[in-house]
């Protein structure tokens, strides 16, 4: 009990987080009986896959003090590729060369931040753009699709009740990135350099390492959801999938990264992703019209940086409020000596 | 639950579209009217989000009688369309034109005809240009305000308006695909305009009013006087009637969000009776709606009821 | 012997500003070279230059006879070259471990917390902080432990050479103690130690031989017994100085211009009172942790308190902000120009008019002509180069910056001036300059609060010292019996309870 | 850190003046800018009817409404509280207030106040949160799904117009020595801004508290009321646009600004975009709204001669989006090689 105190204590933003995703899932699972059924948290882990991905690659840039807007543009232009070559080259090598280009993108991304020393947002605002462009001109301003189906089929079967193959994929994906921010001297880094640039570069960091493997990791996210994406439903728009950067952010902060960066992590990401998720099914099973979704999601993140807010006054209160303690503490024994000698 | 006559479950676009808006008051309020259960679920215009919706409908393991089913691009659909046919639910297509793809999975459409309504635009273009003509008018330059290229619509729109033009005087000098909407359709006016302005612009084709309505104001800022100087033909009535109140509109071809709706529920419930549909493509008429006719253009609703314009179109009306 | 490193004839420029104009500069093995010359003399730069942060330079470099040129820290980190630099290079939110084992060969590429808790123990202990858990955040140490966790990942690495630049500045006593002690010990061990340092004590205390540098250029290496203070000065400024001190006089009874009244600003252990004279340097005297500079941020509305009021002008109140207690006329610096004193990425014009936009504007509308004046004199007051108020602060040497911190000041007016550290890392030019600004200031009727750790300032400046002791006010000093032993004493030990 | 640029790699027998950029800004720089020059210049030459006063006064007529948007953003960024992603729902919002009020007849100068009262509003909320230290991206970003839902409850989803003559015509489709009032509007607001920065105390304060919060506190400039001050300019701005976008279609839609089709792209993307194209640091102490106007002329100007040259939609997203990274990318080449970085 202890134990949790402390936890909670160290990380608030996780456990609220956590808290946020209970209340909201527990508050569609009452009010719908249809909401708390294997097939909807299928559905919900369905959503997961993508979703999951974008908020993954966003809380990783976000860790490192960075944010990379070029993602949804980034994931249209890897389903364009997968959904144009599956019929020519198979889904195997079609998937593989649209997550390669992804991943090559996010790299070159990150090389450039890295030798320039500028904000991602500035340069990402800029290939948000560039990228969509690409996208057009490879799927020749055409709506781009299959004409087998086997593959869109198998990816979205169901296994072990809650989950398909591309499911299961991004769990391992979500696995392996979080042994290797927390395990790893690379992940550290990234942690460094987002908690504090300047110290982390004067301790002699070399910036290009990490911000090359964050963006690595955001480009290839993005390629993997837009691989997922085109597979599935076979079809695939260069202007498609610009939801996913807003929905991507949002399920981020709502996994209570902290937008200072150096904090946050892998596990936030996931419950991030699924609160979102879980509102989202709900409202579809309430037949609630699209705009009250966005007007839902605004005051969860309101709920959040409120929270968030609160919380930064709170330890500022609370950090005072321990240096008073420690004073008191001391106080008597320091001033009875005082005392001593003044008599 | 069905325990009424039957239930329905309609994919479609945001209500926030102005279009989409009145197509949802249309089946609504039929369904209500023949008894029909309906449920509207909205996604943001995009394909990937609508196929997750789909996903999720289906999770929740509630079937309906019937799917109505909006694709927000008529190709781009298809992952959904497979998806809701896998459960035997029968499923109506709506607005987006079916294709070779998408056909051995639906009963039916219901819907625009985007080829017809770009027709009688060009044919009201055609009677504009011969009445210039007959004035003694020379030059016969158009314009058009595209939908964006990489949109299924525009190349059935654009041929369709070709055939229509052939042969007269009337010839296409620009063509620009800024975007959809009114900011759009003035941005992209405005550059077009710079560009081919010294050729002459004598007509406007918007592949629909919302479009236009932006361009008009372009073409007036250029200078033109509209409806004498340039003479503007758009379609689906989306955009601004007091354009064409004006003289500044020279018509447009009606097409009915409303009407679409309540052609929708009227083939569910034939289907639903007869199972089968008297014909596999039905399409909403498209009057032509010129500043003579405008007051007098009426549609009989399939609910019966006798529409006037203003509610029979979408946009500023 | 041959040098275990050589630089020779080294340049760097950035644009304009020439910072090293040809450096010769060596090193032997095992021993510890003091490093040092004015604010603006090119140390940190040379440092950089050396330890492969800075490879923008021009000239040769050889590592035991081997021509090198590092392209980034990493490479001179194998090579056996580490730094601890000027900033402090600590990450707040990662733990002390975490932060020993940040970048470089020794660090492990895979390892989970608590193996690296245990790596980092021998380092810690042999920087004497055995006590503290390296599982907590670095932001929870006092600035004191954290220069030493910056040495111990210093020796983490396993260095041949280690650069140490400034590493005592922002310390107190006890703990620059520490680390001399900890320098010494190593050299012992055969490392060869970079030491750059403004304070003439522990240069001597330490160093085998002294490299000067004057305003990029470097001088001959002299071995530390052929100098003393004075000869070294006169190498590092070119010209001979007096006693950097402004002569002091008693002053005559005056009626106080601001009284402290049960003043208990956070950390301290009780609430503290006192006088602030027209005319006249008051010195708050303490160690690190005494409170001393808490007091003058609590006057300046800098800083939380529990109670207290300012009488100031025939009214008695407590800011609450800044602003208030600049409107009322009260200059503070806090002891960290670079976080809260300066704006490096402003020109230099620009920070000093920023405390008193309202004086060089009409309506909210501003004269840069007004300003422009305003700068230049307030420059040409404390001798800062008055072509350079267009560049950017954050080029200016830390000598040159605290100059403007202070001099920023002056655009109000100000009736009360607190300075928190007035000449923290400044050379020993620049500060017989601001010695001698505070004391014409007080001269001039405004009163002067300085709280100081440094033990040769506080007391021969102020006209009067009251002594900090572990948050106590403990006593007050007159200019009489001031003196560096008598003021030492009330700081480390008031209850003689160690006799030293 | 020092990342400058070493000089002394200036080749020999280069001209005076080259020699003085390189000196200043490296090879690199210098050649990349040669390039763009001359691809422009021949862009600007080949492309029919380009440099004609007509296509000039399109091209500022273009960029005008996302000009004055990131005009407004300019403070925000400026101060150093990053951006507003609600940007686009602000103007959703407002022009939403704005034809409501004008359909039921309250002529334009009411339907004007009321409109700005109402940004005043969601920018001064927007603003407290950030000023007591809300990150602005999530505040700006929940701001956003809020005001939208709003605007579409409000209007029911439905076109709200108004019929012609009205008393918004003049901004919307009036002009001004054969200026469109709009550009006229852009212009003025354009000018005004640099002036406001460059020649008032708030100005300066916009820029000492973008440059080091802390200082600025310590010299009694807070951020709290700077966050919300420049929140309220923006939004304003946004609101404005709006204002004059309804005007000049005499209706209005939640949808109008959200376009996602087309080369204009996401609205608020595209204004952020204009701000950074410029160079004005994300950081905020560096920069001028100045830089953001020209930024928004910039992007049109690439976007008009693509059209000039006869590309649709999918070569222009290309070439403006290559066009932004390019121009970042020089900035930050030019700001490594003149000035420090902290
Ligand atoms: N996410 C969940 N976690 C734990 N238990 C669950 C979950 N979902 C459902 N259950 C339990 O399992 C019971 C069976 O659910 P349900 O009958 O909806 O499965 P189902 O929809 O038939 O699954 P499927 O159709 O995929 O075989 C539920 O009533 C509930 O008690
Ligand atoms: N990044 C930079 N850009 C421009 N000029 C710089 C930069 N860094 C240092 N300088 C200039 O180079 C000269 C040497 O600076 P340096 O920091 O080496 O001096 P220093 O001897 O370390 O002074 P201090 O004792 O105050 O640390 C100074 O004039 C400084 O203004
Ligand atoms: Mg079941
Ligand atoms: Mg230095």
């Amino acid at each position: 009990m202890a134990k949790l105190k402390n936890w909670i204590i160290h990380n608030p933003d996780l456990a609220f987080a956590i808290l946020l995703a209970v209340c909201v899932y527990s508050y569609f699972a009452i009010t719908n009986d249809l909401f708390f059924t294997h097939r909807t948290s299928y559905a919900i882990m369905e959503r997961f896959a993508v979703l999951g991905l974008v908020g993954l690659a966003l809380t990783l840039c976000i860790i490192a003090g960075e944010i990379d807007l070029s993602i949804g543009s980034n994931a249209a232009l890897a389903a364009v590729i997968v959904v144009r070559f599956t019929d020519s080259l198979g889904a195997g090598t079609a998937a593989l060369i649209a997550m390669a280009v992804a991943t090559v993108v996010g790299l070159i991304q990150g090389y450039f931040i890295a030798y320039l020393r500028i904000r991602a947002i500035v340069l990402t605002v800029g290939t948000l753009m560039l990228l969509r462009g690409v996208a057009l001109f490879a799927a020749e301003e055409k709506t781009v699709m299959l004409t087998d189906f086997t593959v869109p089929d198998f990816i979205s079967e169901k296994m072990f009740v809650y989950f398909s193959p591309a499911s299961l994929l991004v769990i391992g994906v979500f696995v392996i990135v979080g042994l290797f921010m927390n395990y790893t001297r690379y992940g550290r880094e990234i942690y460094a350099i987002g908690g504090a640039r300047k110290e982390a570069l004067a301790s002699g960091i070399d910036l290009k390492r990490p911000m090359i493997i964050v963006f690595a990791i955001s480009g290839f996210c993005a390629g993997l959801g837009g691989v997922i994406i085109g597979l599935r439903s076979g079809t695939a728009q260069a202007l498609g999938l610009q939801y996913l950067l807003l929905a991507g952010t949002v399920a981020a902060f709502i996994g209570g990264v902290s937008i200072l960066g150096g904090r946050g992590g892998v596990i936030g990401a996931a419950i991030g992703t699924l609160t979102v998720n879980f509102l989202n099914t709900g409202l579809v099973f309430n037949v609630t019209p699209a705009f009250m979704v966005q007007l839902y999601l605004g005051v969860l993140l309101m709920v959040v940086i409120i929270f968030q807010t609160g919380s930064q006054i709170f330890d500022t209160y609370q950090r005072r409020q321990q240096i008073l303690g420690d004073v008191d503490r001391m106080r008597d024994e320091l001033l009875a000596r005082k005392r001593e000698v003044e008599i | 639950y069905a325990q009424k006559k039957g239930s329905i479950v309609s994919f479609n676009g945001p209500a926030g579209e102005a279009y989409i808006g009145r197509f949802i008051k249309g089946i609504k309020g039929t369904a209500e009217l023949k008894g029909f259960d309906i449920k509207v679920y909205e996604n943001q215009f995009n394909q990937a989000e609508q196929d997750q919706q789909v996903q999720q409908v289906l999770a929740a393991g509630v079937l309906p009688d019937v799917f109505i089913w909006w694709p927000s691009d008529a190709t781009a659909g298809l992952g959904s369309l497979r998806a809701l046919h896998k459960t035997g639910v029968p499923v109506l297509k709506i607005n987006q034109l079916p294709n070779e793809a998408d056909k051995k999975y639906i009963f039916g459409y219901a819907g625009p005809d985007d080829r017809l309504r770009a027709r009688n635009a060009g044919y009201m273009m055609r009677e504009a240009a011969a009445a210039k003509k007959a004035a003694g008018g020379t030059s016969f330059n158009v314009i058009a305000l595209s939908y964006p290229h990489s949109y299924g619509g525009y190349g059935l729109s654009i041929n369709a308006f070709k055939d229509a033009i052939a042969g007269s005087d009337l010839k296409i000098i620009g063509d620009v695909d800024e975007g959809f909407g009114q900011a759009n359709g003035y941005k992209g006016a405005a550059k077009l305009i710079a560009s081919v302005k010294d050729q002459g612009i004598d007509f406007v084709y918007g592949m629909d009013d919302a479009i236009l309505t932006g361009g008009i104001k372009a073409l007036e800022e250029a200078g033109y006087k509209m409806g004498t100087d340039v003479i503007a033909v758009g379609t689906v009535c989306n955009g601004d009637k007091q354009l064409i109140e004006e003289g500044k509109q020279f018509g447009t071809t009606l097409q009915s969000p409303l009407h679409e709706g309540q052609l929708a529920i009227k083939l569910v419930e034939e289907y639903l009776e007869t199972g089968k549909l008297a014909n596999y493509i039905n399409f909403t008429p498209n009057p032509s709606v010129t500043k003579e006719t405008i007051e007098t253009t009426a549609l009989k609703g399939y609910d019966g009821k006798l529409y006037g314009i203003s509610e029979l179109c979408s946009g500023a009306w | 012997m041959t040098p275990l490193l050589k630089l020779s004839s080294v340049k760097r420029s950035y644009g304009a500003i020439h910072a090293l104009k040809g450096v010769d500069f060596e090193i032997l093995p095992g021993e510890v070279m003091g490093l040092v010359g004015e604010n603006g003399a090119g140390k940190s730069t040379l440092v950089k230059v050396i330890s492969g942060f800075d490879n923008g330079f021009t000239g040769d470099y050889e590592l035991n006879g081997a021509p090198v040129r590092f392209s980034h820290p990493g490479k001179a980190e194998q090579a056996g070259i580490a730094i601890a630099q000027q900033e402090l290079s600590l990450i707040p939110t990662m733990s002390v471990a975490e932060n020993i084992f940040m970048a470089g060969h020794n660090v492990p590429t895979f390892a989970n917390k608590q193996s690296l808790i245990k790596k980092s123990r021998p380092y810690l202990e042999e920087v004497g902080l055995e006590a503290i858990d390296p599982s907590v955040g670095v932001d929870r140490l006092s600035v004191g432990e954290q220069h030493l966790v910056e040495v111990a990942r210093l020796i983490a690495h396993d260095p041949q050479v280690l650069i140490l630049d400034e590493p005592t500045a922002a310390l107190g006593e006890s703990d620059s103690i520490r680390i001399l002690n900890m320098v010494k010990r190593l050299s012992e061990r055969g490392k060869s130690i970079i030491y750059v340092s403004h304070r003439m004590d522990e240069i001597f205390k330490i160093t085998d031989r002294i490299t000067v540098l004057r305003d990029g250029e470097s001088q001959e290496p002299r071995a530390a017994s052929t100098l003393d203070v004075n000869s070294l000065v006169e190498l590092m400024l070119g010209f001979e100085l007096g006693n950097m001190f402004p002569e002091r006089e008693p002053l005559g009874e005056t009626a106080s211009l601001m009284n402290i009244r049960d003043l208990w600003p956070d950390g301290l252990l009780e609430s503290v009172n006192f006088d602030v004279h027209p005319g006249e340097i008051l010195g708050l005297a303490g160690q690190l942790g005494s409170g001393s500079g808490e007091i003058l941020a609590a006057i300046a509305g800098a800083r939380k308190t529990r109670s207290g009021a300012l009488e100031y002008g025939g009214e008695s109140f407590l800011p609450k902000n800044p602003k208030q207690a600049i409107d009322k006329g009260i200059a503070y610096c806090s002891e960290d120009r670079k976080h809260d004193g300066l704006f490096l990425g402003r020109p230099i014009r620009e920070n000093v008019s920023a405390p008193s936009l309202g004086s060089i504007s009409k309506m909210g509308v501003m004269s840069h002509k007004a300003e422009a004046s305003l700068a230049t004199d307030i420059a040409e007051k404390f001798t800062v180069d008055v072509n350079r108020l267009g560049q950017d602060a954050g080029v200016l040497s830390g000598g040159n910056q605290q100059k403007v911190a202070l001099g920023k000041w002056l655009s109000i007016n100000p009736k009360i001036i607190l300075v928190n550290e007035p000449t923290r890392g400044v050379d020993v030019g620049a500060r017989a300059e601001i010695y001698q600004k505070l004391r014409a200031l007080a001269a001039d009727g405004a009163a002067i609060v300085i709280a100081s750790t440094d033990i040769q300032e506080i007391s021969n400046l102020p006209d009067r010292v009251i002594t900090f002791y572990r948050g106590m006010q403990i006593g007050e000093i007159g200019l009489a019996d001031m003196t560096a032993a008598n003021i030492l004493k009330q700081i480390t030990d008031p209850f003689n309870e160690t006799n030293l | 850190m020092n990342t400058d640029i070493a000089v002394g790699q200036t080749a020999p027998n280069t001209p005076g003046w080259l020699a003085r950029l390189v000196d200043r800004y490296s090879w690199l720089v210098v050649i990349l800018v040669a390039l763009f020059l001359v691809t422009f210049f021949y862009g600007m030459v080949t492309a029919p009817n380009f440099l004609t006063l007509f296509n000039f006064k399109t091209i500022i007529r273009d960029a005008a409404l996302v000009g004055i948007m990131a005009v407004g953003l300019t403070f925000v960024t400026l101060s150093g509280n990053f951006f507003l992603l609600s940007m686009k729902e602000t103007a959703a919002l407002a022009i939403i207030a704005f034809a409501t009020a004008m359909s039921q007849g309250y002529g334009f100068e009411l339907a004007f106040l009321f409109t700005m009262a109402v940004a005043v509003i969601a920018g001064g909320l927007q603003g407290i949160l950030i000023g007591l230290g809300g990150n602005p991206i999530v505040v700006t970003l929940g701001a956003a799904g809020l005001f939208f839902g709003v605007a579409s409850w409000w209007s029911d989803n439905l076109v709200v117009s108004f019929r012609r003559p009205h008393g918004a015509e003049w901004l919307g489709s009036g002009s001004f020595l054969g200026l469109p009032n709009i550009t006229v509007a852009f212009i003025i607001i354009a000018v005004v801004a640099e002036l406001v920065l460059r020649y008032t105390n708030f100005g300066r304060q916009v820029y000492l508290i973008g440059a080091n919060r802390a200082a600025g506190k310590a010299t009694g400039h807070e951020n709290f009321s700077m966050a919300i001050k420049t929140c309220i300019i923006a939004s304003a701005c946004s609101a404005f646009v709006a204002i004059a976008f309804s005007a000049q279609v005499s209706s209005a839609h939640v949808n109008y600004f959200s376009s996602s089709f087309g080369s204009s792209g996401d609205m608020t993307i595209l204004v952020i975009a204009t701000v950074m194209v410029a160079g004005n640091s994300i950081m905020g102490g560096f920069g001028s709204s100045l830089r953001s106007s020209l930024g928004a002329v910039f992007i049109s100007t690439v976007d008009n001669m693509m059209v000039l040259h006869g590309f649709n939609s999918g070569p222009r997203v290309l070439a403006v989006g290559l066009m932004i990274v390019f121009s970042i990318i020089v900035f930050a080449l030019v700001r490594r090689g003149s000035r420090v970085q902290e």
